[in-house]
């Protein structure tokens, strides 16, 4: 007998679309980098010194090694694990905050409703860059600042999202049946709406990361970045000095790094929208 | 496709309005890498504010464009000063006939002549409390009464420039006599600094708080208005007074041409723009394509620049471009915090200085153009000698290790992860990595604590670090400004930042200090470097070297470390460049 | 409508409020002692002191947040800290160059990607609608830093076809100067722009309306160019209003790197020397902004939508 | 006998999907004859629908295949026509008006324009002359002052005008074929009827064919000539009107005529088409006890203890406005309603969309707050308890809702929408027994056990309305408000939920409110019939007497609109 949940069925159409299996496949295999990397069990020694000075790209240092004769490629794994944790970790700040808060106003609307509007348009006033960077002068260097930075200034669109779709969604019948059968707010709420906007969240997830990722490698540039560990931010700003010396390797190895990943989480991003978003049902 | 049809356009225009080059116009471009803040003498803090204040004002003294070691000549002031017996009470002449820029401020908008009162004035408005100007420190506690006059006045509702100074007194409209509260051998230099170049009042006062915009000095060029762009253009000075290249100089000048328009009058040039360019990408690019005529070359470019055997490379040689390369008067260093117990121990210092990888440094971050520092004071100044040889700066591991124990730290054990503060631009970054592996090598345990410039500023100045790296330039050509980085009182926030106090030291140096320049002070110089290089309150650094790349047609231009009155003896040879211009 | 304007210009109120308190913690709470930045390498405590008591930070905090509150509301900034600059006349002073360059970029970006959008949804599904999504997506997964370091060596220098680096002010003279950085800034925006677009335009492309457009006997792109477009319209230009007070900042990076004395450069200096008056000014004034636009949209909306009615 | 105007040849339609091909249009064959009218009639996803969408060339390519047949209009084959010419057709030969008037109309245009529209894309005429033109015909459908409802936007209009725009806009330039496809289900009875006898009367004036396709056999009798019965993606018959009705011979056919509920005289549970056939669609005999007409007035009083009193009910909500959006006004959605309702028994309440029906059935459950008068429970006001004494309350009264696509959360498996009540009020011990329990009330609304684990979206609509009658129940609740709940649902769905409530009626000993805007269905099922107009209970009487006398205008006026079910009278008088 088959049984399958809309999430089943969205996955089943996910994988349908082969650029976003491809995606996913990519997504995958960075995470799992990342993890061994974190782990040690990759690049553990990307802070050897295996050669000369800026070696170019050959047999054993396929992108060649840096100023100090590090191994690039295993720079480039490590700092798979770096990127990958800022859009975690963000992700992991700004999705509770941006999901509670938007529910809560969404919901009961009122006064509630007004406070938190206040609060989401009052971050979103201030540019975001300037945020950014004056949360993370401020905690200090170092890649906890650049998470706080990020996940205080990216809940906000999470926040007006959810909030628009709890809006619709309240008024929806199936809510009103949970209230008949004598259903309380927070059971309304948290176990009827909210599994109901959940693709939103994905969706916003998806696209997170790949701004995480790429801010990281603003706020290096600014020297705002991570600190004592190869980032993409980081390796693509030394490139910025070594560039003019012809030193392409460092640069070549975090941008493509970054490029696929941020390609695959925004085609990712699209395909999950195709396929979780009800609007876009039927195409 | 609109947009598209406007985009080409853009494009079109953008050929269309890139000038063609013309060869007709006597002008210079210059690069300051840094955002230029203001036109005010008294806030001139840096290098290039002092640059671009220099262009528009005036000191009573300026440094000889070519004598080195340098040396200081008349220039608002018409001789130098009589001192009396006791080197406290100084007499200035005036140059007579000095105008100030014609400006709007001045009676039917023409500039007057400058005369005592205005030096007078200058020197107040540098000590004004109300203006807490940062060069402030280049006369604290020095002039009998200014100190006093600053107090009295930071409480008043506006500052009263009227009242007499003891220390300042004018004798007649061209007299002008100084009294100091003690010795300040280095107070000559004090006045050819850009902090005490001659404003004038009307000018102040007419423009008020937009001062900074309006300079209005007597120098050799003019610039009506400053509006904050990446672009200031300079016009000659038409009413300049009769001002003439200098006809001699250091052996061998000649022969580098720089004699060649001796006697002239100057300004040579009717033009200086100088292009605000921060990232390094854009000012090697816009030099190499002749855009500018004069570069700095920094860190980044310098392997474009030379070959392994610090020549020239071939490359820009075809283009006649000129490569001038002199040692900087600085020092880098690594400092420790004197306060933290585990630096007290001398071993551990001079362990951690045997165990820096210098030869190693110099490559990747100098290009080996960078010189060992043996002691605080760089080479060139009156307290460096070639024959002192600092045993500590060789790179010698097992040394190293062997100190490293002595000091009771076998292998690094027992020592905290020492957290270094530097900044957080890319080339400190990589050079504390650098640093951070040559600890590694000794089992010491570094950290590297990067700060944008005012956070680490306030970390050093409140105390808050263990170790920070830092460059110190000089201010003017005298050892006791390096030597003063080592003085007890200089405590941060004072300029000592590394909190040493020795007290053999201090004695020495107090001494020093209050004498005129005399082989004695030299020998007393001497011997404070090499008291405090073998006592290793720091990780000595580099001494550094200023590389400039010229362009062919650039004349007059030579290495200056002062170089902030140089721009009026510039001089460009519009044929060379016509004919060269082709090859970029 | 009137009424509605005013009120949500009484929303300022408590958004400036908001705006302003976040700047105090940020700036007068937990960031650091700027004097002995302001004062240079040779400062003294004594001096440093004195500074601190003129810059009123030994005030009362009550009384900083409130001098923070009054020039978020009469729009006196004072003087710059660190440049001593009359702030509003640096701000004026950046402007110009910030606007030269993004405003024209983000117009063209705009208008580019919509058109781009229309066409990849009209062959929504097919090849080229993937090449181009896949194209634009392409071109944003790239770091900025990565196409300013090598368009400027490659375009500007070794083609000559732009200005290296620098600015000058007045038309047309700027244009050599911000063409580059302005392409840059197109790559960039293209991405998002089309693929946010693309989606609103194929929400409305499943509406009934555009099936009884259909049965009417419409082409298809006169169908998408008047019937679903007008509808896309309200997300569109939500999405396009509420980017333009981060267009005032400028592109940071790229007034960098090509030397634009712009308001990016400004707010980057105010922040490496301390000048928190500047940095509180920037933010005060962008969020105005951001609060005008926002209206702007609302009222942009009775235009785009008659069903929408501002009270 | 002339060639048809458009003749439908073996034509079959096949969808890609997810699983693969699935058939919606089987080898279909008819034919529209010049100036005639044929009534396409089937349940939802018989495909009635996808074939008009293949005569009008608006089926999604590719995901919509055409393997064979033809669609032959005007002696072409429309199938081998290119877009262009396609276009050249619709909205100028053939044109079609849709079931959404809500959704169908462009918002953002003025509905003049949008008529004008399609006359400037087949004639060459001023912009003025169309808008006159435009203007016109919004005058011929019946639009009230049309030169200035011309200027109004799509939101600013009623349904019914909506849907007379549709009119306007798919007449506008005289199309020899007209497609109208369920263009009278979504809205009204009384629209309803205006909008059939429009189409009837434009049909006669242009001399269009017409292409009527509903769900509801008693809709077309009125204007059909031929009819064809659509089941399953086939035609499984096809003849004249008087034919289909008075001697239909297919057993589906016969279902559909006998599963709407007659005014006055009907059985005691309504004959579904499950009655003349089974699965494989074999017709069985029907048994003749079903049929035996049931008369409500002998049954004996089930009980005569009330169980509910409203007592002058007033619910009104704020009308925001002023600077601050201050409340300024209210709008009395229920205005002064009272009555009685005993206990096992129905109460019907009649009225059109906006007469405040559906609020008073929620303010009685206190889902909206009243602001005034009293709801008497089991003789207890339960107008102003809260809290805890209100849950307890919502064990004894539920509601069902119309929508039975929007009332199930897509995102809970059905199992746990049933157990969600007994959770809620922790009956039961075990999550087993609460399953259990669950499997109970879901064999008796007649679905699978198997599927107790699928989730919503996997059911059809009658389904969905049977899980919602199941979860109503599962707190054995005494009074069950339903709303609109069959009015979604096809005919021979909406019987089979009929019958479906009353069975539980007499099992559970319910009591209903009954809320529909289809007096036939509520006379069917109620006791006593509350016909309400303008948030007021005009009419109250006997289901069985008030649609023999009713007094009201506005009752009459309702009862006049339902279909008759029967073929009309003679089409003579009304060409």
């Amino acid at each position: 007998m088959k049984e399958n949940s809309l999430w089943k069925d969205a996955f089943r159409r996910l994988t349908m679309d082969k650029w976003a299996l491809g995606s996913l496949i990519i997504v995958l295999i960075y995470s799992s980098v990342a993890l061994l990397a974190a782990m040690g069990i990759i690049a553990g020694d990307w802070a050897k010194e295996v050669g000369a000075s800026n070696m170019a790209p050959n047999g054993d240092h396929w992108l060649g090694t840096d100023i100090f004769g590090r191994d690039v490629l295993s720079k480039v794994l490590r700092g798979t694990q770096i990127a990958m944790s800022v859009g975690l970790v963000t992700s992991l700040i700004a999705i509770p905050i941006g999901v509670v808060l938007g529910a809560l106003a969404g919901y009961f609307g009122g006064w509630v409703d007004d406070l938190i509007t206040w609060l989401y348009t009052t971050f979103s006033s201030i540019p975001n860059i300037m945020l950014l960077i004056s949360i993370t002068m401020i905690l200090g260097k170092g890649i906890f600042a650049v998470y706080i930075a990020l996940g205080a200034t990216s809940w906000v669109t999470l926040c007006r999202l959810i909030r628009g779709e709890v809006m619709k969604h309240k008024e929806r019948e199936y809510v009103q049946a949970a209230g008949a059968i004598g259903g309380g707010h927070f059971r309304k709420l948290f176990l009827h709406i909210l599994p109901n906007v959940t693709h939103i969240v994905i969706i916003n997830t998806s696209l997170q990361f790949q701004f995480a990722i790429k801010s990281e490698v603003i706020l290096s540039y600014l020297g705002l970045g991570v600190q004592g560990e190869p980032s993409w931010g980081t390796m693509i700003d030394d490139a910025k000095l070594e560039l003019s010396r012809g030193v392409w390797w460092q640069l070549a190895g975090a941008t493509t790094a970054m490029f696929l990943v941020v390609l695959a989480f925004n085609l990712l991003g699209d395909a999950l929208r195709d396929s979780l978003d009800p609007k876009l049902k039927g195409k | 496709m609109k947009s598209l049809v406007f985009v080409l356009s853009c494009l079109m225009l953008s050929f269309a309005c890139s000038k063609e080059k013309t060869f007709d116009e006597r002008e210079i471009n210059l690069i300051s890498p840094e955002k230029i803040s203001g036109f005010d003498p008294i806030n001139a803090s840096d290098r290039y504010s002092g640059n671009e204040t220099g262009k528009v004002y005036e000191g009573l003294f300026e440094f000889h464009p070519l004598k080195r070691p340098y040396e200081l000549m008349p220039n608002l002031a018409e001789s130098l000063p009589v001192v009396s017996s006791d080197g406290l009470t100084y007499i200035f002449k005036i140059r007579k006939g000095v105008l100030f820029h014609d400006s709007p401020a001045f009676k039917d908008g023409v500039g007057r002549e400058m005369k005592a009162s205005d030096i007078i004035y200058s020197i107040k408005r540098l000590a004004d409390p109300k203006l807490n100007a940062k060069g402030w420190w280049l006369l604290d506690d020095r002039l009998v009464g200014l100190n006093e006059w600053r107090t009295k006045n930071s409480t008043t509702e506006n500052t009263n420039y009227e009242e007499e100074i003891e220390g300042l007194k004018k004798i007649d409209e061209y007299t002008l006599q100084m009294r100091l509260k003690k010795p300040y051998p280095q107070f000559l230099y004090a006045l050819a600094m850009p902090y005490t170049f001659i404003v004038a009042r009307e000018a102040v006062e007419h423009f008020g708080k937009e001062f900074l915009n309006y300079p209005v000095g007597t120098g050799a060029f003019v610039l009506p208005k400053f509006e904050q762009s990446s672009m200031i253009t300079y016009l000659r000075n038409t009413k300049f007074r009769d001002k003439f290249y200098p006809s001699e100089g250091e052996e061998g000048d000649d022969k580098l041409g720089l004699l060649a328009d001796a006697g002239k009058k100057i300004p040579l040039i009717d033009k200086i723009t100088v292009h605000v360019v921060v990232e390094s990408q854009p000012k090697w690019l816009s030099f190499m394509k002749a855009k500018d005529d004069l570069l700095e070359v920094k860190d980044v470019n310098i392997q474009q620049t030379i070959n392994s055997k610090k020549e020239l490379k071939d490359e820009h040689k075809e283009k006649g471009i000129r490569l001038i390369m002199k040692p900087m008067l600085d020092v880098t260093y690594f400092a420790f915090n004197h306060e933290e117990p585990i630096f007290k121990n001398r071993k551990l210092r001079q362990a951690m200085n045997l165990a820096f990888d210098r030869a190693t440094y110099n490559r990747l971050f100098h290009e080996n153009t960078a010189f060992d520092a043996h002691g605080p004071v760089p080479p060139g100044l009156g307290g460096q000698t070639k024959e002192f040889k600092n045993p500590y700066i060789k790179y010698d591991l097992d040394q190293a290790k062997k100190l490293l124990a002595e000091a009771g730290y076998p292998g690094g054990k027992g020592l905290p992860t020492i957290v270094v503060q530097t900044r957080s631009d890319t080339i400190s970054r990589q050079q504390i990595e650098f640093f951070e592996k040559c600890m590694e090598k000794i089992g010491i345990n570094i950290d590297a604590g990067t700060n944008t410039w005012p956070e680490l500023v306030n970390k050093v100045t409140k105390k808050q670090h263990q170790m920070y790296t830092m460059a110190w330039g000089a201010d003017y050509p005298d050892a006791e400004n390096f030597l003063g980085l080592l003085y007890c009182p200089n405590q941060a926030p004072g300029s000592n930042g590394a909190n040493y106090c020795n007290p053999d030291f201090d004695a020495i140096y107090k001494q020093a200090t209050i004498m005129q320049d005399s082989p004695e002070r030299t020998t007393l110089y001497e011997k404070l470097n090499e008291m405090v290089a073998l006592d290793a309150p720091w990780i000595f650094g580099f001494h550094r070297t200023d590389i400039y790349l010229a362009q062919a047609w650039l004349k007059n231009f030579k290495h200056m470390e002062f170089n902030h009155s140089q721009f009026q003896y510039l001089n460009v040879d519009l044929e060379v460049k016509k004919q060269l211009s082709k090859k970029f | 409508m009137i009424k509605y304007i005013i009120r949500r210009l009484l929303y300022l109120i408590p958004v400036l409020l908001g705006v302003s308190f976040i700047i105090f913690v940020l700036f007068n709470l937990v960031s650091g002692d700027p004097t002995a930045v302001l004062l240079g390498k040779n400062a003294s405590a004594r001096q440093m002191a004195e500074l601190r008591e003129q810059l009123g930070l030994n005030k009362p905090l009550l009384d900083q947040y409130f001098d923070v509150v009054k020039s978020a509301f009469t729009f006196d900034f004072g003087y710059s800290w660190a440049t001593k600059q009359e702030i509003s006349h640096m701000i004026l002073q950046g402007a110009y160059p910030s606007l030269c360059l993004s405003v024209p970029a983000f117009v063209i970006a705009t208008i580019l990607s919509l058109i781009i959008s229309l066409v990849v949804s009209f062959y929504r599904g097919k090849g080229i609608d993937l090449f181009v999504r896949i194209m634009c997506i392409a071109g944003v997964s790239v770091s900025a830093l990565a196409y300013i370091l090598f368009f400027q060596y490659f375009f500007a220098y070794k083609l000559g076809w732009f200005e290296i680096s620098g600015f000058e002010y007045g038309f047309p003279d700027f244009i050599p100067f911000v063409a580059l950085p302005a392409i840059i800034f197109i790559l960039l925006s293209l991405g998002p722009d089309v693929r946010f677009f693309r989606t609103v335009i194929l929400d409305e492309i499943y509406q009934d309306y555009v099936r009884t457009a259909r049965a009417k006997g419409l082409s298809e792109v006169v169908i998408l160019l008047k019937h679903v477009l007008r509808n896309a319209m309200i997300p569109i230009i939500t999405y396009v209003v509420i980017q333009i007070p981060s267009l005032i900042l400028g592109a940071l990076l790229l007034e960098n790197f090509f030397s634009i004395p712009g308001l990016g450069g400004i707010t980057l200096n105010a922040l490496n020397s301390s000048d928190f008056p500047v940095i509180k000014a920037m933010a005060i004034l962008s969020s105005v902004l951001y609060i005008l636009l926002s209206l702007l949209t609302d009222v942009l909306y009775t235009f785009a939508d008659p069903r929408v009615k501002l009270k | 006998m002339t060639s048809p105007l458009l003749s439908v040849r073996n034509l079959v339609v096949e969808f890609q999907t997810g699983e693969g091909i699935t058939r919606a249009v089987n080898n279909v064959s008819f034919d529209i004859p010049a100036g005639k009218t044929i009534g396409i009639v089937g349940e939802s996803g018989s495909g009635k629908s996808v074939t008009s969408l293949a005569v009008m060339g608006l089926l999604q390519k590719p995901a919509a295949k055409i393997p064979q047949g033809e669609i032959i209009f005007n002696g072409q084959d429309l199938l081998k026509f290119n877009d262009s010419q396609m276009r050249a057709i619709r909205g100028n030969q053939i044109s079609m008006i849709f079931q959404e008037p809500m959704t169908s109309l462009n918002p953002v245009f003025k509905v003049g324009d949008q008529i004008a529209e399609t006359i400037r894309i087949h004639r060459n005429i001023s912009n003025k002359e169309a808008w006159d033109r435009a203007v016109d015909l919004m005058n011929q459908v019946g639009i009230p002052n049309p030169a200035l409802s011309a200027h109004k936007y799509p939101h600013e209009m009623s349904g019914g005008q909506k849907q007379r725009v549709m009119i306007a806009m798919a007449i506008a330039c005289e199309p020899k074929l007209l497609i109208a496809d369920e263009p009278t289900t979504a809205l009204d009875v009384t629209i309803q009827k205006q909008v059939l006898e429009l189409l009837h009367k434009l049909q006669q004036q242009y001399k269009m064919s017409m292409m009527f396709i509903t769900h509801d056999l008693g809709v077309i009798g009125d204007i059909a000539d031929d009819v064809v019965v659509m089941y399953r993606s086939n035609v499984v018959e096809q003849n004249k009107a008087q034919e289909i009705f008075y001697t239909a011979k297919h057993p589906y056919t016969k279902g559909l005529l006998a599963c709407r509920p007659k005014l006055g005289a009907n059985p005691r549970r309504l004959l579904t088409v499950s009655d003349f056939m089974d699965d494989q669609g074999v017709e069985k005999h029907v048994s003749p006890e079903r049929v035996v007409v049931f008369d409500k007035e002998q049954e004996k009083e089930k009980s005569s203890e009330i169980l509910l009193e409203v007592k002058n009910l007033v619910t009104q909500f704020p009308i925001k406005g002023g600077f601050f959006g201050r409340t300024v006004d209210h709008f009395k959605a229920v205005n002064d309603v009272s009555f009685t309702l005993k206990k096992g028994k129905t109460l019907g309440l009649v009225g059109e969309s906006g007469c405040g029906k559906t609020t008073l059935g929620r303010s009685i459950l206190r889902l909206v707050e009243p602001s005034s008068g009293s709801i008497i429970y089991n003789g207890k006001d339960i107008t102003h308890v809260y809290a805890e004494e209100l849950r307890l309350l919502r064990r004894k009264m539920q509601i069902i809702f119309q929508d039975p696509y929007s009332s199930l959360n897509p995102r809970m498996t059905i199992s746990e929408i049933l157990t969600e009540p007994l959770n809620i009020h922790n009956v039961g011990n075990s999550k087993q027994e609460r399953l259990d329990m669950a499997k109970q009330l879901f064999e008796k609304v007649g679905l699978k056990l198997s599927h107790l684990n699928r989730y919503p979206h996997e059911f059809s609509g009658g389904q969905r309305q049977r899980i919602c009658i199941a979860r109503a129940l599962m707190l054995r609740p005494e009074f069950v408000i339903c709303d609109e709940s069959v009015s979604a649902l096809d005919v021979s769905i909406q019987a089979q939920v009929l019958n479906l409530l009353l069975d539980l009626q007499e099992e559970f000993h319910l009591t209903y409110i009954f809320i529909s805007h289809d007096l036939s269905v509520v006379n069917f099922i109620a006791d006593e019939v509350g016909v309400m107009n303008g948030g007021k209970i005009i009419e109250m009487d006997k289901a069985s007497s008030i649609y023999k006398n009713p007094k009201e205008a506005y009752t009459r006026a309702l009862l006049s609109a339902i279909p008759k079910g029967e073929v009309k009278s003679d089409l003579s008088s009304m060409v």
